[in-house]
Order: C-alpha cells, then structure tokens, then sequence
C-alpha cells in the first residue's frame, strides 16, 4: 500500500497523432482492448497501488471522459475523503482556458496539489498504457533519495512519428545523466513511460518558478533543463508498455493484445484493470459462427466470420460477414455478407449489407463514430 | 423514514436441497445463471425496472455469501439513501428470537421492517424463478381492482396443474378459489408465488396467522386460504412472458439451454429491461486460432483454445485445446483441460478438470440419476484428475466420486 | 475476493440493559450521542480514518435498526466495492443454528465471513465505547512486536483498577499476565476491550475455545487466558487519549457533559478525525429573538425560544418559550412545551413533555434511582402531559410513571 | 408520484446583479440559508415530485457547482438509469462555448432531451428559490390539455433591477393571453417563477425551430411570440418565492428565513431541502454567547453577540464580537471585539479583532472570499 502518494494525470495532451479517434474525445477516453478506454490502465494501476486520491487535469473536450468515470465508483474512488478530483480548466474573464504546457496545466492546480495530504504525487500522463503496480518503483525511489523517479521502459524502435519521446541516459545506479526530447536518432532504448514520482513539495516548486520565469512545459522546460541540478533517477519497468504515438501505434498494441503473453501482462488478474460497467449480456456465438485469434467483449452477437481481430461491446457480426484484422468498437454493425479488413470502426459505426472496405497493415481505414457505410 | 408506496420482500430462505451439490455453500438464489447472472438477479433486476427501490431478502441458510453479493446494492441501483436491499435473517426481538417457520412466518418477523417504511402495498416474492416481470403492471392492476390482495398467475399445460396452486376465478378474474396442488384442476392458471397485498390487510392476517398453533404459517398453505374464506377481495393476474422455476437441477438446465434457441425463449439483451448483477473484472473475451464456437454464449474472463457447441460458459472458464464441450454449462472460473469431451454436463463453480477426461460420454447402468435424468454434475471446488471417464447422469459430490 | 490486509469486527450484540430504557427498541450501539452521533459512529468513524475499509458487525438484538441506519455505508465512507461494512446476526449453518454465546463465540460464528477476505489480521472492537483512536498505529506496534495477539490499554486510577480487565506486563509491553476485575490490581494498564489478533492464529484459538464446553466464548475471560497460557506473544498497546465505556446512564451522562467543558475532554470538531454519521435532511437551527442559549451543542432543526444552559441538544429538538434547559440532553426530535423546566435529564427520542412541567427539579425520597443517581430519565417516544412533575432521579419508562 | 416528467435546469442566466459574489461561482452555486446553494431548491423539489432524470446545463464558472453536487447522492440522483446529468457547453475548435441564450443551450443539449425517456419536461432556470411539489402543477398541465404551463406567484412590487421578469395575464381559465418581459409598468402581479412544463415533443420542436431562425432566446424569441398560437397556461403557486434579482433581494430574501412562516415554508418537513453533507459537529456556544432571532448552522462555535442574522457552517464569533443583520458564510471568522453589521462575508472571510464594519439595509457591504479585514 502506498498511502502516502497521490496520483496527479494529465489528460491534456496535444491528440492529432490519432487522427478520426480524438476529434471529440481526449486520448484518454479512447477505446482500447475491447472494454476499455486508455485512461483505465493508469488509473487502475494507481488503485492497485494503493493510491485513493487522484486528480484529473482535463483540458477541453473531456465530456465523454467524464461520462465514463462518472463519480470514480468502478475504481472504488467515489470517496468522502479524497477519491477522485477532475479538475477542469477555470474559465474566467482573463482565462481563455488553454493551458500553454504541462506545467501551466500544473500551475492552474495548485489547488488542489497542496490540499493533497500525501506526501509524494505521482504524476503521469495518459496517452501510455500498461499495467503496472507502482510499490516497487516507489520504494526505488524512497531508496535512491532520488528527487524525481522517472519509470522508463526499453523501447529499441523509435516511431515514425513520436509524441512526447523522451529518452533516458543512466548511469549503473541508474542516475540519470542525460535526457532528450524526440531525438533525431535513438540517443539510448531507455524510454520515459510518462510517469513521475517525486516530493509535493518539490513538484510545487518547480512548477511556480517556471511559471514565474514564463516556462510553461514540465519536460522540455524543467526535467531536461535540470537534469545536472536534480537529482533524477530512472525506475526500470519490463511489463507490456502501449505508447499510442499514432494511429498505426494504436492499431498495432490492439492487435498485440491477441497474443497470449501481452494480454496476460495488461490484464494481470492479481491487479485487474478496471471500467465503466454496462450490465451487458454475454457474447451470443450463432450456428454460423467462426470465431478465431480474436477478443470479443460481451454483448456482442456473431453470426459470421471474424479473425484476428478486436470486438468491443454490442458489435453485431451477420451471418455471411467477414471481419478480418480489425477494431470494431462499441454497437458497431457489419451486416450480411460483407467484409471488413484492416479497419477501425468508431463506436455505433454501421457497415450495411454486401458491402466491402479494406485497409492495410499500416494504414488502418477509420471509419468515424456513427457513420454508415 | 419516508414513507414508501411499495416494499418488496423477497423470500430467499430455501436451502434449495433439489439444486443438490450446487448449493452446498451457496444459498439457492446464489446459484449462477444464464452466463453473467445468480437466480436473484431476476427478482432484484425486475424490482429496480419496476422502480421499486426498496426490497428485504429474507434468508436464514447461509447469508454471508447473499450478504457480499447484494453488498450495497449499487449493481441492481437500489443504492438509495432511503430504502435499498437489506438481507434480513431471523432475530432476538425482546428476550426470545426464533427462525423462519415458514414464508408468511419469515414476513411477519420481519413486520418492524415493513413497519419503517410503512408501506401502502407489499410484494412478496420468491428467489427461485427466472422471469421478466414489470411489477408496476401489476400494482396498477391491484389498484384498479380495489383488490386486498393480487397473485401473479401464469397458464400452464392443464396436464400439468395438479404441480401448482391453481387459482379459480370469475370473469373479472377475482379469484374464488385457490387449491394447492389439485388432483383435478379446474383450471390452468398456476400460481407463480408473487403476490401483492394492502399492506394493512397483510399485518392484519399475518398476526391471525401467528396465534394459529395448527398453521404452518405459509402463504400458499394458510395465509392466501383464509383470506378467501374471509372474502377478501383477492384477483388473478396474468402473467403471459417466460417463467420457470428453476428449483431442480433439470429446470436449472433447461433454463440455461432455453437462453440458446434462435430466438431465445428468455431475451436477454433488452436495453429497455436490464438484468443487473455484479460483474466480476474480467477483460473481454478470448478465442484462439484453433477455437470453435457456435450457439453458444461465452462471457469476460473467458478462453478458449478448444470446440464450444451448444453451451453456455460462466466467467473466467478457460477450456483448453482438443476439448469438446456440448450441450453443457460451464459455471464461473471452471477449467477443462486438453482433449477432454463434456456432454451435457454441468461443472461447478471453480472445478477443475483435467485431460484426456469423458464427462457424460459412457454409459453406466449402475447411475443413480434420480436427480439429474441424463445430466451429469459435477459439484463446485472439485477436482477431477486426467483421464477421468464421468458416465452419463452421474453427480460428483465428492473426491470419492470420480473413477 | 480480494485479500484484505485487516478486517474489523464490531461486537454490537449488547442488549443494554444497563442502559435501560434508551434502548428498548435500539441496540445499545445505535443509542445518540454528542448532538449528532450514535455511539456505533466513533468505532466505525475510527475504522474509516484507520483507512480499515472491511467491517463485520455482529449483532443478535434488534438488527433493523441497526441495519437501516448503517445502511450501505456511506456515511461513513464504508461503502467500498470491495469490503464495506455489514451487519452479522447469527444464521444457519448446515442443519442447525445457534445464537452467540459470547464474545468469542460470535466471532467464531463468522469465521466464514472473515475467510472471504483472508485478512492478515483481525481488529476486534466493542460498540460502547467513546474514544477517537488510529487503529493504524496500533497494527503498525502490532507487526513491530510481531505479536500473536495486540491489547489496547488505558492507565486508569488505581483503585478503580478493579472494575477493568488489567494487564501485567514487562518493559517491553509484553504481557505476562491478564486479570479480569482483580481484587488487588498489580498494575493500572486496563483492557480497551480493543483487540488485534494474526489471524491464523485467532482462528485457531477460536477453534480450541470452541470445542471447550466449560468455556463461556469469551475474549476476556478464556480466549485470551488461553493464549497467554500457551506462551503467545501477546503485547499492551497503550492508549492515551479520551476514551469512556458508555454502557450506563450515568456514564452515558458524563460523557455527553464532557463535550461542553471548555477545551472538551473529547474534541469533536477535528478535521484530520472526522467523526461521521447519517446525518438528518433538516435546516440549520433557529434561536428566536427571546432565545438565550450558552454553553450548549445545538445542532441542525432545534428550535430554541426558551433558555438552554450547559446543555446537549440533538436534531430537531424543540425548545418552547418561558422554558430553561440546564445541565441535559434532549435526544432526537423531542419538543418540550412553554415554562417548563428541565434540569439534570435526558428526555429520550421523540417524546413530548407539555407545557409548565417541572422535571427534575424537586426532590423525592420515594425514588429509585439506582440506575440514574441523580439524573432523570424520561423513556423514547412518551409523552408528558401539562403541568407534570417528575422528581430528581426517576426514570419514567411507561405511561403510568408521570405522575 | 411524477415518473412520466425529466428536469432541465439552466444555469446559464446572467449573474452580473449579484456582484461579488457570483464572481467565481454560478447563481445556482450561490450559497443560501446558512448551508445550502441556490441550485438545492429547484433540485429539490424536482426530487421531491418524483422527478430522477434531471439534466443541468451550464456554462462557465461551473466548478464549485460541479463540486457541489458531486454525483448527486444526496438527491439520489447517482442512479445507474436517468439521474444527474451535467451538460457543459461542448467546446470545439468550431464552438466557444458561450451559449447565445436560452435556446441555443437547449439546442446544444438536444441529444440528452432526445435521450431522456420521459413525455415531459420541467424547464426551470436557477435564480429563483422556492421549495415546491410539481405534482399539482403537472396535474393541471394535462387536465388543461396546456401546450406549456407556467408557473407563476403574485408578486405586486417591481424589483428595481429585475431579472427577466415575465409577467402573465391570465383569463379565468388561467389560460395565458398576454406576456411581458421586464415592463416597464407593471402590467400584472402574475410574475413567471422560470418554470415551464411541456411535452418533450415540443420542446424540441420549438428549439430546433427556433435554431433555424436563428432565434436564440426561449422567453423572449419563442414564449412571447407564440403567445396567441400556442396553448399557454399559468399555474399560480403560492408558496414563498425567493426572486434573486438584486443584491438587496439576495439580502432581504435570506433575512426573510427569520420569519417563522417563511422558513416553515422553505424547510417544509414533509419535502426536505436536500444538500452536500459536510459532517460538521453540533453548534457549540460558549458561555459569553447570546445569539437571538438567527439561524445558525452546524460547525459554527459562538462566543459572542449574533442578532437577526445567518451563519454558515464553521463560522467562529469569538468573545466580544457582535454581528448584527448580517450574512456570515462558511468558515468565515469574527474575532474579538470586532463589529460587523449589514455585512455579506463570503466563505473563508476573517474579520481581524477590534474592527468595525457597517453597511446599510440597502447597502449591505459584501466581503469577498478569502479576504481579511
């Protein structure tokens, strides 16, 4: 148990890379695996670790995030003291709204961080998805005396189109040296995870004077420019970890989930991973239906052919359609005998009848919430 | 306390001795059902779209398992800050307490509750059937009728009566006589054990009951008899939706197998009356390369590497790769091993089996199969090792059972 | 089910009879306190803070009350997904059933309940006790010593030594021997009647006392003992803040008093120890213009026109014009009419006392007042006519007592 | 018993008229009545009436509303179908935000009006305080056949800076033949309480209509002229109505709960005003305390002089301090010896020891948060 932490997620982050997925969402309440949204596996790994009180930085469109985590219950955070906090942008008259950075963002909830009784916050954002309990990394840190822990992960690939790739270079104690923000070439396989434990205190420091100094960004403008000055260490994560850079990023660590070992990892049952409940009914298989290398979440009714793919809750599959290496998200439909390949469709997305649409391994189709093809 | 207009008290005491080794530490409606679901979430699920928010479980049979399910009640949205589900066991009132004699007796110790809320109407139900019933119907009707007291009625093959309390009523379907169990019915309009009385009236008949030494203090036995021969305005209701008691291991199973015709006999998926239950943590989900699955309903937490035909899988089953499973019902977190054939078969809650098993494949004639006829159950926790053969009908109980 | 680190269960059975007439329809745990609380709300509020989210309450006397006012928990920030608090009368188990013998008994009873959560350890609390303490630190004493079993002690006067169960221990805190009530008191570290046991171990001993059948299934008198025979580790944790056992009138009395001294003994206005109950939907209180009120806790709904001096008023109390209230407590929802004076009484839930009463004030030899001393008491729910006077010291429980 | 009604709450209005205090809240986040907020009463009475589907638009400055009602358990709105559904304007790179009036809020709330499964709605704003039963009201809108019902109260004076006063004057029928807002003149003492009943149907119909139009207040663009063609009746309710159209009727309107019958009215036992649940102690007062003709709410400790005046929770009155006709908010401090009279302190407000500080009944000085004098 880890009682004196609390968890501090930014869900602000600039969201082009995912292109049709975040036109009205936040990355953070974009489906994932099945029954999730992103924001699930951050948060269910704080509450996993013991962590009761978090607060949520949303900037704008986080309507649909708060509709999915209503008052924090299926995360047991619906508490009277502490529990969870949203903590929206304070529109005034001299407030546009807009945060200009991260620690602007921080800066605008002061607030709330010095109400926080606990003594560490753990700060996160939440386009990275894993599942981990954060114990160890805390006692880590607790050990080293280190003034910022940052989890990291090896990450030997750099992505066509990195948000926010932040490399670590660590010395054998695991001391940090050396930090870069999308470097040109891969400086080190060290990887942030974009999460950061470290004293309230100091967190508050921070960020007051670099918004004194008109700093505004907590990567760029205060861990790299103080990486000789602080003391920084990297905490070494070796779980399954999801960094959805781009759409083909997202595509790809859906699919991964069909492989044994990752799902078994992301959804480690001695630390589940938590969502909105929907009372929805079983899986309903028809006499018709082929089923194979594939997640289906409940709800769902198959009378078809699916392979390879990810079925969210309440997809109808006809008798006669095909789906093949795709994401269909929630009460999306593919009506008789038509086929579906190397495609994303949106929630309540309708493929109608004889109808064919396909994608290709890196260039997924995205067929946007509700339409009808 | 707010007074309320209805208060559901449901019935939830049986120790359900006919459901055999699947309640040996489960109350009865405990029992899983239909894939996600226990018996009482019928009950409760009809109560919460019935908008009827506050509802007494009365059980005396093991209530801590009753207890954690119901917890607060959130899962069923009888959470409410008046009102909600309590589970109420028999208690010490003054100096003596003793336990439920029978299903009006559980009801009148349970008198102070109702007393609380001080109801206009109370529904009595039972926690063994499966049906989707608007209730709210049903009070409409009870008030429309100026009724004292309303029972839910059901038609039923008439060579089938004489299992039932058959109720005879007029054209106006005020009920003239009600006879349990008839050798001749006189009609086919059985009980299904869900009544609605003035709340007054009941308290009234409930303490008469309670003086009567020679009463076995039961609804369908005394209480609802005697009304009648007090002429109190009692009538029929007519319930034409799925009902089944689900009270022995066969209507367990021909319940479950009833959720698979096309269209199912019970459906389900019915956005405009939800059947709620607390749902475990489970991801969606998983069929390998090598599974086959068809009309069947497979849930979270599921995987299967093996052939599912005709079934209906629980939570976090795990059927592993050349095992074929038909016409069978997997309860939560059961696992069959590799190269195992089930058939007709249901294996309880965190059984394990293993390999190269036949589970309802022989035939054996020495089978006692009084309680199942052909289908072969194995009880919750057990553990059946590789290689085991299970013939047809036969119930494991216990590690003294498997050959 | 998730593994909890600790569970906590309430021994709440207390008929209280010793509390007489306050809880002849309440158990002893649900009987007001402080302006706003019942004294149930300090263990639970101390679980709460303690962050022990899992709490059993066991309880065989009049559970409905109990039950309606725990309701789900929330009030107290107990209603979790996983845990909660839940009321625990005793149930059938098998074919047979039986109500708690005693202390110990009530907790082996629900060993079942506890082997949900597989707890680490296991707090044992009583429900008569005033005291805000962080169960947390003393867990943390509890896995330092590596005890088998942690006793919460107080010092308290020496020659009342021989009212407590008191412990003899070493300079380590480890307990070398256990006295209950002892004529000559070896030492001033008396029992809280607050326990921390290993849970492996506690079932085990359970089990022991269990099959004794000279044993009265008593934490203080055998379970305990036993332990201490056996050489376990046990240890002392000392406790030193306020703490009262409320269990009689008198004691009830002086702690309600104890809130108005100035600083309180008890301070209830702590923000880092909330205490939490269910709170009444009512408006802030009205003094009106001829109002004098000092010295006193008034809480949400009075209404004041008289004078309140040194005084504890509960929700909803109505004071009338004319009327002077010293030294008492006004339980819930009592209305006392115009020129009345009451001085050194508790006037129970909802009762009514007229107009120009006097009770409390003159003096009676006739009086029995070996309950109360010199306090009155006047029952839940009566009703006083005008112009009654009822002396110092009597307890008027019953129509006919109010002369 | 109301199930076939859904709640619309606008708490959008204008806020300008009650000054300081409404600088960083919402009109319906307007504390009220020693522990409550504007925004109880309506939702009250909703709750009250049966009514557990109840949607609540709002614009900005709609955290310490949001903070408030959390997720609505004290009105047993946290309910798994219908119950409490905040509607914040739906921020796009097209749309700012800002609602153009009435009419255009509903319109960005069409989807939730088309959701709710309920035949009618109950459309109110949040500046009017009052502690109602709807079931009369809705009785009469369907034994009329009404189109819409208002409901109205006789108010003979004229505010001297009303909000949106709409006046009715009604035939014997109460049916509705002439509207008027903010006259001039007072053409009637029949004055709208802001809240309408009507078939969902027309509502949206009336929106939609309205949008195309681009029409953008209910009241005036779409309520005054139809009043010939549509069928529009007045339902006269005569309970106590707090209109909070000034400072000074913010003042009065909270001195009026010191009347006997006026807070009878409002803190009706039969249909509670229900609020946040703070789990403060009983009130405790000290042995120099004397407090006459006020309403004091839990948490407040007094050792001082209080006279015809409001206490919030948690306000402390040392010895020697005298507040007179006064509203004291949360937390708010008077120490020694100090004097406060006519005087709005708002939450967390200190007056400092030996201080003076006077308004005048139709000035009444406001103190804004946090400040300390």
């Amino acid at each position: 148990m880890s009682k004196d932490v609390f968890g501090l997620i930014y869900t602000g982050e600039s969201n082009a890379q995912l292109r049709e997925l975040t036109l009205s969402r936040s990355i953070a309440a974009v489906p994932f695996g099945g029954r999730y949204r992103c924001i699930d596996f951050i948060l269910s790994s704080m509450v996993n670790s013991g962590i009761h009180n978090v607060g949520l930085i949303t900037q704008k469109n986080y309507h649909s995030l708060i509709d999915h985590l209503g008052s924090g219950k299926e995360w047991d955070l619906n508490r009277k003291r502490d529990g969870l906090f949203i903590l929206p942008p304070f529109v005034t008259k001299d407030n546009t709204g807009i945060y200009k950075g991260t620690a602007d963002a921080l800066n605008s909830c002061l607030g709330y961080i010095r109400r926080s009784k606990q003594r560490y916050v753990l700060l996160t954002g939440s386009h990275t998805i894993y599942n981990n309990v954060y114990d160890d990394m805390i006692a880590q840190h607790r050990e080293t005396g280190a003034d910022i822990t940052i989890m990291y992960s090896i990450a030997s690939s750099v992505s066509d189109n990195p948000y926010d790739d932040l490399r670590l270079k660590t010395d054998a104690s695991e001391r940090i040296y050396n930090l870069a923000i999308n470097p040109q070439n891969q400086v080190s396989e060290k990887r942030s995870c974009d999460a950061f434990i470290m004293e309230k205190s100091l967190l508050v420091d921070l960020v007051v004077d670099a918004n004194s100094h008109a700093l505004y960004d907590f990567i760029r403008d205060i861990l790299i420019k103080k990486t000789s000055t602080l003391k920084l260490y990297g905490y070494r994560y070796d779980g399954y970890v999801a960094r959805l850079d781009s759409l083909n990023d997202y595509f790809a660590h859906n699919m991964a989930l069909l492989q044994d070992n990752v799902r078994k990892d992301l959804f480690n049952s001695l630390h589940p991973i938590y969502t909105k409940v929907k009372d929805e009914v079983s899986a309903r298989y028809g006499e018709n239906a082929s089923v194979s290398n594939s997640m289906i979440a409940d709800g769902c009714e198959i009378d078809g052919v699916v392979q390879d793919s990810i079925l969210f809750r309440g997809v109808q599959v006809k008798k006669g359609a095909v789906i093949k290496n795709s994401i269909i998200m929630q009460a999306s439909q593919v009506h008789e005998n038509s086929n579906v390949e190397y495609a994303i469709l949106d929630k309540g997305a309708i493929i109608k009848g004889e109808r064919s649409l396909r994608g290709f391994e890196n260039f997924p189709i995205v067929l946007r919430k509700n339409s009808v093809v | 306390m707010k007074r309320k207009k209805i208060v559901a008290m449901l019935l939830a005491g049986g120790q359900g001795s006919r459901l055999g080794v699947l309640t040996s530490t489960t109350a009865k409606p405990a029992v899983p059902f239909g894939g996600k679901y226990r018996i009482i979430d019928f009950p409760l699920s009809n109560c919460s779209n019935s908008e009827i928010d506050t509802v007494g479980v009365m059980t005396q049979y093991e209530p801590l398992a009753l207890n954690s399910y119901l917890g607060n009640g959130q899962p069923w949205d009888l959470d409410r800050n008046s009102g909600g589900v309590f589970v109420l066991p028999p208690y010490i009132s003054g100096d003596h307490g003793k336990w439920y004699s029978g299903t009006a007796n559980a009801v009148y110790q349970n008198l102070k509750f109702l007393e609380q809320y001080n109801p206009e109407y109370v529904l009595i139900l039972s926690g063994d059937h499966i049906y989707k019933m608007d209730y709210s119907l049903m009070l409409k009707f009870h008030e429309e009728k100026q009724a004292d007291a309303t029972v839910a009625v059901i038609r039923v093959p008439i060579n089938e009566a004489n299992r039932f309390g058959i109720m005879n009523t007029d054209d106006n379907s005020r009920i003239l006589q009600f006879e349990e169990k008839p050798k001749a019915p006189k009609s086919d309009l059985a009980s299904m054990g869900v009544y609605i009385f003035n709340y007054k009236k009941l308290k009234a008949y409930l303490n008469i009951d309670a003086e009567d030494k020679d009463s076995e203090n039961d609804f369908g036995k005394n209480v609802i008899p005697l009304m009648l021969k007090n002429s109190c305005r009692m009538f029929a209701f007519s319930f034409d939706g799925y009902w089944k008691d689900v009270g022995t291991i066969k209507s367990l199973y021909d319940a479950n197998m009833d959720l698979l015709t096309n269209p199912p006999k019970l459906q389900l998926n019915d956005i405009t009356w939800r059947i709620y239950g607390r749902n475990p943590i489970l991801p969606p989900h998983y069929a390998s390369g090598d599974a086959e699955i068809s009309h069947s309903l497979v849930t979270e937490g599921c995987e299967v590497y093996g052939t599912v035909k005709h079934s209906v899988l629980f939570a976090g089953v795990k059927v592993e790769k050349g095992t074929v499973i038909e016409d069978s019902i997997l309860m939560p977190y059961s696992v069959i091993g590799a190269d195992t054939q089930i058939k007709k078969a249901i294996v309880g809650e965190n059984t394990v089996v293993g390999c190269n098993c036949l589970i309802g494949v022989e035939v054996s004639d020495s089978i006692d199969n009084s309680l199942t006829g052909d289908i072969t159950l194995i009880a919750n926790d057990m553990n059946v090792s590789n290689r085991a053969s299970i013939p047809k009908g036969k119930v494991v109980r216990k590690k003294e059972d498997i050959v």
